[in-house]
């Protein structure tokens, strides 16, 4: 624990980024090498605020570029220490050759991306473009719908990616400005709680240790490679263990409740949609009016969006007649990554729902619940009639004729 | 824990692709141990052979030798072996027979001689050149 | 729920306060939620934040609001932002200004008709007299406790001293200073 | 016993327990390997080492066996500078916290990186370390060109050098830029310490990094690195050339301490013709006809006025 302690109050009023930089600071993290942007630019000012004022005893180097934020990383976690950083949308893409590199070499950290749209046209608000760009590398991801999720995901982060049997590292995902510069309640844990839930670091491989020296980041060809992609990707598969212990664990600690897969009135709902983000907990509003209504709808949302937690999801639409994926980014020429998730993980169950794909809330654009309820109502014509309404994808609340795409 | 990493599955390797300089842990620095006294691991690089990469090979004239460690200095596959000051031979496996030494060598003649790799060393040093310009 | 709709220019304090309110309302056992509208634009230009308190859990993450009370920190602002945007029948105004409220709602059409709910008052000459500088936050949260009666004056001074504990003595007594003066003068 | 290691003469030096181990797959002759016994012998201490992508690396650490003794990590072709930097940062933090004993001596933090790697793609990061003032050393291992990827021109390859992407042609004499002046601009950073070495040079060499070690933050080295493949001379020769590089004063030796006192270490007895240096390696062979010949004379030109300057800024201490 860090020498100098924080009293907090039983409730703080935090954003999103306040929320990821305290429990920064209670994990005790050794080295935080970083680069500012929008709009995850603040976990980094208040990271070097509580160093300048003593709170904490790790160092804080400040480089030159988002690279360079992860390259040091790499280096500093390689040498046997606790280790993260923070970044959004531009800063993410120049980082995302050396995320690959971290974990190919199984160096846990804790990255929180406060999600935002990639240029161009630029824009500095919140979609999951970003997110996205990450769907591959080999990190575990995990994705929060307000601050104190933040707040929570990061602490379970470090002992989920530091566990022996795990050794990976960990994404936090918030929505940039909806999450991110949005105060709300949070209940926090004191400094000693939240720094022994964390654990003490236990390095592995470490550089600093002189009495076993090793090689990190070889050179491996069509001889090893395919080996060690294929352990990185079981260790990810099997990751789901530890994440159910730590949130279990931390469900004990705190009373907040974790799974892989969220759900809101799904027990009994007729049609969904599935999401990501601060739309999760929006669209629960939307659900409530619809019930009103007397459509029974339900929301579903992705905690851990890798390892993709496939059979869950596909458990939790065997019973609902129509889908609605909603991707929050441009989908590049084919139907969204949410959408593609879940077709997969439905395609090989008993239940075959109507699925549609909607790519909505570009750059920050406003999801409202008077939309959400629009999309339900949609939904529930297309459950009733037994088919789609013309095509599985369609972009809502964007300016100008219709844009829909894959007839069906 | 004899089992050869080239034995091994995906699942039996150290994660991350780490590899080890040494089997178990040392409780010295290296800068103080010579080779000879190290417990190398498999997987260090000491352990390979690349011999087969030569066309000539050094042959060492003993008798010539002064010990200037020229030799040693500029070998860039450690494969000149000094103890004590002195020169003492080749490291055969290692050595690519690249013909530094042969062109570092100061005495005249020459200690250290590229021959063709076939040539056996009582043959090579029968054909040791005479000192030139001593006539 | 209770909503609050900030106009106001960037510099000019409004997501600290409506982070302030939120911190006081919160201590109260209330949820609270505070955010902000940021473009890339820098200080002076317009910008919005919000304010949403309830006594449950705050799901909605919208930006759309049909506020409660609409608060304008800054006199242009009155004139060139669309401050009745979202509005409901019963919705409330407190709004900067050097002129007096008459004044002020003659040249806002948009306020004709329900001067019942538009109340005003000059948190700059306030600020400028009391802390110093032109802040109009504080004494806008000074006005609402009058104009909402959510909190009694000297409650929430007090809560605000914890909010403000930070900055110097004196700059927190001056901003009590403004607190009260903006509670009695608001009309 | 930690520190530097006592270095009377060449003799003494030849005791060292060597950390670099043989059968790398770096090309017969290859003057890095050189370079990195030199520097690794030259210190008794435990070393945290980095390498950028490139001939060192991918000859060094293919899976799955190492070369090193000490501890070691590539991450990409950019950052073996900050790579380093981030493993210091974590000795410091790990010492401050006292989950490292104070009575542990301190380890070097070695960066190596190509000229590639350091005069193009990883000129920020090594920039950014230098101006954080990490306590590291960055070798440039300078061969002129990119050699692990066959021949590339770099922002290092000096003019009338014929490289595959600035190739001679019967319209082109090859590269039309020369080199940047890497110390220079490392020296302006700051650096405690920044030196020009050469293997050949091997006591001048051990010197400069002993005091390089000694120093406290950023050290740069730049070490001229005779490329057999890519110079196209025999690999028996690799320290031929290198002689002919710094008598030619091709690469002066010399070193800058604290940004401004610069010191010339070598003075060839007999200054040898860039010339000779030239016609020592094929990639400058289209030079030696009457068509581009009044290049070898700007290049003499050239590396006269550069030892010019440099003798001044000796003299003048600024």
């Amino acid at each position: 624990m860090n020498s100098k302690i924080m009293e907090l109050n039983k409730v703080e009023v935090w954003d999103g980024n306040m929320a990821a930089t305290q429990a920064m600071r209670q994990a005790d993290i050794d080295v935080v090498a970083a680069y500012p942007i929008t709009p995850s630019t603040p976990v980094v000012e208040n990271y070097a605020t509580f160093h300048a004022n003593g709170y904490i005893d790790g160092e804080f180097v400040m480089v030159e570029s988002e690279h360079a934020a992860m390259s040091g990383c790499v280096g500093a976690a390689a040498a046997g220490g606790r280790v993260a950083t923070a970044t959004s949308s531009q800063g993410l893409a120049l980082m995302v050759e050396v995320l690959y590199q971290a974990s190919g070499m199984r160096l846990p950290m804790v990255l929180n991306i406060v999600n935002r749209a990639l240029a161009s046209p630029l824009n500095v608000n919140g979609d999951h473009s970003d997110l996205y760009l990450t769907r591959d590398s080999g990190w575990i991801s995990l994705c929060t719908f307000s601050p104190q999720e933040v707040y929570d995901m990061n602490l379970c982060a470090f002992k989920i990616g530091e566990h022996m049997d795990v050794r990976l590292p960990v994404i936090v995902n918030q929505d940039g400005f909806l999450s991110s510069h949005t105060a709300q309640n949070i209940y926090p844990l004191q400094d000693k709680e939240a720094c022994d839930f964390v654990g003490e670091y236990k390095p592995l491989n470490a550089m600093l240790d002189f009495s076993r020296p090793v090689t990190h980041g070889v050179q491996t060809e069509e001889d090893w490679h395919f080996e060690h992609k294929a352990k990185q990707h079981d260790a990810l598969m099997n990751s789901t263990k530890v994440i159910a212990e730590v949130f279990a664990e931390f469900e004990k600690l705190s009373g907040r409740k974790y799974n892989f897969v969220e759900s809101y009135k799904m027990e009994d709902a007729e049609i969904a949609i599935v999401v990501l983000g601060t739309t999760y907990e929006s669209a629960q509003l939307a659900v409530d009016k619809m019930r009103e209504e007397g459509i029974k709808a339900g929301v579903v949302a992705i905690r851990v969006f890798r390892p993709f937690p496939l059979k869950e999801v596909s458990d939790m639409l065997q019973n609902v007649k129509a889908v609605a994926c909603m991707d929050r980014s441009a989908p590049g020429g084919s139907v969204g990554a949410l959408y593609n998730e879940i077709s997969g993980a439905l395609f090989n169950s008993p239940a075959r729902p109507l699925l549609s794909n909607i790519i909505y809330g570009l750059g920050g654009r406003d999801m409202t619940i008077g939309v959400l309820c629009d999309i339900y109502r949609d939904l529930d014509a297309e459950a009733k009639a037994g088919k789609l309404n013309g095509s599985i994808q369609r972009f809502v609340g964007v300016r100008g004729p219709e844009l829909k795409y894959y007839k069906v | 824990m004899s089992k050869s990493i080239h034995d091994m599955g995906w699942d039996e390797l150290v994660l991350g692709a780490a590899v080890h300089s040494f089997k178990e842990e040392i409780d010295y620095n290296p800068s103080q141990v010579l080779p000879e006294n190290r417990d190398y691991a498999e997987t260090n690089s000491k352990y390979k052979y690349v011999g087969d990469w030569r066309v000539f090979k050094p042959v060492w004239n003993t008798d010539l030798c002064i010990h200037c460690q020229f030799c040693w200095l500029y070998c860039p596959d450690t494969s000149i072996l000094s103890r004590e000051k002195k020169m003492i031979g080749f490291d055969y496996d290692h050595c690519k027979g690249c013909g530094i030494c042969q062109e570092v060598c100061p005495t005249n003649p020459k200690s250290i001689i590229m021959f063709t790799e076939q040539t056996e060393e009582e043959e090579a040093l029968n054909q040791w050149p005479e000192k030139k310009g001593s006539k | 729920m209770l909503e609050i709709r900030w106009h106001s220019r960037a510099g000019q304090g409004a997501v600290t306060g409506a982070k302030g309110l939120g911190s006081v309302v919160a201590e109260t056992g209330k949820e609270v939620q505070a955010f902000a509208f940021y473009g890339s634009a820098k200080r002076g230009a317009s910008m919005t934040a919000y304010n949403r308190i309830d006594d449950k859990k705050i799901l909605n993450h919208e930006k759309y609001m049909n506020p409660d009370y609409v608060f304008i920190l800054d006199p242009g602002l009155a004139y060139t932002d669309d401050i009745t945007a979202n509005a409901t029948d019963e919705t409330k105004y407190i709004i900067t200004s050097h002129l007096s409220k008459d004044e002020v709602i003659a040249k806002i059409p948009a306020l004709h008709g329900i001067e019942d709910r538009v109340f005003v008052l000059d948190c700059f000459t306030i600020a400028q007299e009391t802390i110093g500088r032109a802040i109009p936050n504080t004494p806008m949260l000074g006005a609402f406790m009058k104009v909402s009666g959510m909190f009694e004056l000297e409650y929430f001074q007090n809560a605000m001293k914890s909010v403000l504990s930070k900055l110097p003595q004196k700059i927190i007594d001056a901003n009590m200073v403004a607190i009260e003066r903006a509670y009695n003068e608001v009309h | 016993m930690s520190g530097n290691k006592e270095i009377k003469n060449l003799k003494a030096f030849s005791t060292a327990a060597e950390r670099f181990e043989g059968s790398h797959v770096l090309c017969p002759g290859c003057a890095h390997s050189i370079i990195v016994r030199e520097i690794l012998n030259a210190t008794n201490d435990n070393m945290v080492v980095s390498a950028s992508t490139g001939c060192l690396e991918v000859c060094t650490a293919i899976y799955p066996h190492t070369s090193w003794d000490t501890s070691w990590i590539h991450i990409g072709f950019e950052n073996s500078s900050t790579a380093i930097a981030g493993a210091e940062a974590m000795n410091k933090a790990l010492r401050n916290k006292g989950r490292i004993p104070a009575d542990e001596p301190e380890p070097k933090f070695v960066a190596f990186g190509g000229d590639g790697a350091t005069y193009d793609i990883g000129f920020q990061w090594i920039s950014g370390c230098f101006e954080r003032g990490h306590n590291m050393m960055y070798v440039c291992l300078d061969n002129e060109v990119y050699a692990n990827t066959g021949g590339q021109r770099s922002s290092s390859t000096p003019i009338g050098a014929s490289a595959t992407t600035s190739p001679a042609g019967s319209t082109s004499y090859g590269e039309k830029r020369n080199k940047k002046d890497m110390l220079q601009i490392m020296a302006a950073h700051g650096a405690p310490y920044v030196a020009q070495v050469a293997p050949n040079k091997w006591k001048d060499m051990a010197k400069k990094i002993q005091k390089g070690f000694d120093a406290e933050g950023p050290v740069y080295i730049n070490a001229m690195s005779a490329c057999t493949t890519e110079w196209k001379f025999d690999p028996a020769d690799t320290i031929t050339v290198s002689d002919l590089a710094t008598d030619s004063l091709v690469f002066p030796l010399y070193e800058i301490i604290d940004g401004t006192e610069l010191n010339i270490t070598y003075r060839p007895k007999n200054i040898v013709a860039v010339r000779d240096y030239l016609a020592a390696q094929p990639r400058f062979k289209h030079l030696f006809t009457p068509k581009y010949e009044y290049l070898i004379d700007e290049w003499q030109k050239r590396v006269d006025a550069q030892w010019e300057y440099l003798q001044r800024r000796e003299e003048a201490r600024v």
